[in-house]
């Protein structure tokens, strides 16, 4: 399941939802993003989420579709917020469910690492000297290319 | 067809999105951010390096060989930054 | 932080204490193990845990040195719960902060893979044919055995 | 000499713990292992392979070949099934 909101949620209550009642689920794995209060060494009082809507929804869906193609999982659950959030905020919820634990692990990781190189969102800090565009990390592209599969490059 | 900016792009062009008419021979992502550089000003700023650009046409991701057509939403910004 | 209990726990208090007000979390990676209610064909009606008091707190305050080693992590959560528990109930669960995704992802994975193997508990499964002791599974010590270290062997 | 036995270990010896006075020989968790063997019965069946059972000493996990005195506190089990 895709949510892109502007409003909090809590993890308990959502994790809570997908293993409640169901009684197949061995481990459920989960990544929580929050936003941090530096960036290098400057001080960070907020950080705004653009994100492309139409596409946005888009996209989660064929990474959900995506992991659940490779793995079997029993539930996929991913939120992104966008909008201005400040310090300690969360920001992103990936959690999957499997019978076992390496299927929820490894898709979780996958998850996450194509979020940060395949969703349209785009990050904004307001720092110290006046706000500044978050720039891709050249790390998040090796992270994310590693789930690539051999025959689709 | 419709052109939206993201991220740095936008900020640098100066508005999220607009209508343009791009003559022919503008038949590519990358022929599309060749014309748009060449207007000048913000434009050549945000399109300075062409590399720096991604692109979706209508919502999916595309290389700048994509070709583009009347009609066609394409987007530009820097690479994504989600999670 | 240790916890070896009965009782069971809260996911979301849980993770809230570990992210709430600490602003230089940028992840949390978390593992949730649950009972199931089936065992390859058969049903399981509870699951026994048993385990060896006085060395499993240690074994388990070692398994979160050892990550502390490996990674840069803010935090290490790991709660195991002991005695008898039906499907559906929680029964591991595996938290760490970092300021990157990475560090939290993989001490999250290597934890759940070490804590099946060097953790001191046994698990007897109530099955329609009869307690019957949970044999360890060959792939958990392969997966154990990824996060050796080349000058540990 | 302390001796504990967990999981299905427990089950066919019969009992979780006692205590034990190996003769001099048995120097080492894998001479223990051999020593309860030969005392039949539900530790014949429990040790009839030695290759699948594990041990702690002290409460730290050990091999077979680990040496074992007087006083220690030997756990004697099956893979340990943790997680």
């Amino acid at each position: 399941m895709i949510r892109v909101q502007t409003e909090d949620f809590d993890v308990g209550a959502e994790i809570g939802r997908i293993t409640d009642g169901n009684l197949e689920i061995g481990g459920l794995a989960s990544f929580l993003g929050l936003v941090r209060d530096f960036a290098g060494d400057e001080k960070i009082s907020a950080m705004t989420l653009e994100h492309y809507p139409r596409m946005t929804e888009k996209q989660l869906e064929k990474l959900e579709a995506e992991a659940r193609e490779r793995w079997e999982l029993q539930d996929v659950l991913i939120i992104h917020r966008f909008g201005r959030l400040e310090p300690g905020e969360r920001i992103v919820l990936v959690a999957t469910a499997a019978p076992h634990r390496e299927a929820a692990l490894e898709s979780c990781a996958f998850l996450i690492d194509w979020l940060k190189t395949k969703a349209p969102f785009w990050k904004l800090e307001d720092r110290e000297t006046g706000p500044s565009w978050v720039t891709a990390r050249e790390e998040d592209e090796v992270a994310a290319d590693r789930w690539v599969r051999v025959s689709d490059k | 067809m419709q052109v939206l900016y993201f991220g740095w792009v936008k900020s640098k062009v100066g508005i999220g999105q607009e209508q343009v008419s791009p003559p022919d021979g503008v038949e590519s992502v990358g022929g599309l951010i060749d014309w748009l550089k060449a207007r000048g000003g913000g434009y050549e700023v945000a399109f300075a390096d062409a590399s720096e650009i991604r692109a979706a046409v209508n919502h999916e991701i595309a290389p700048h060989e994509a070709l583009i057509k009347e009609g066609d939403e394409v987007a530009l910004f820097p690479p994504m930054t989600g999670g």
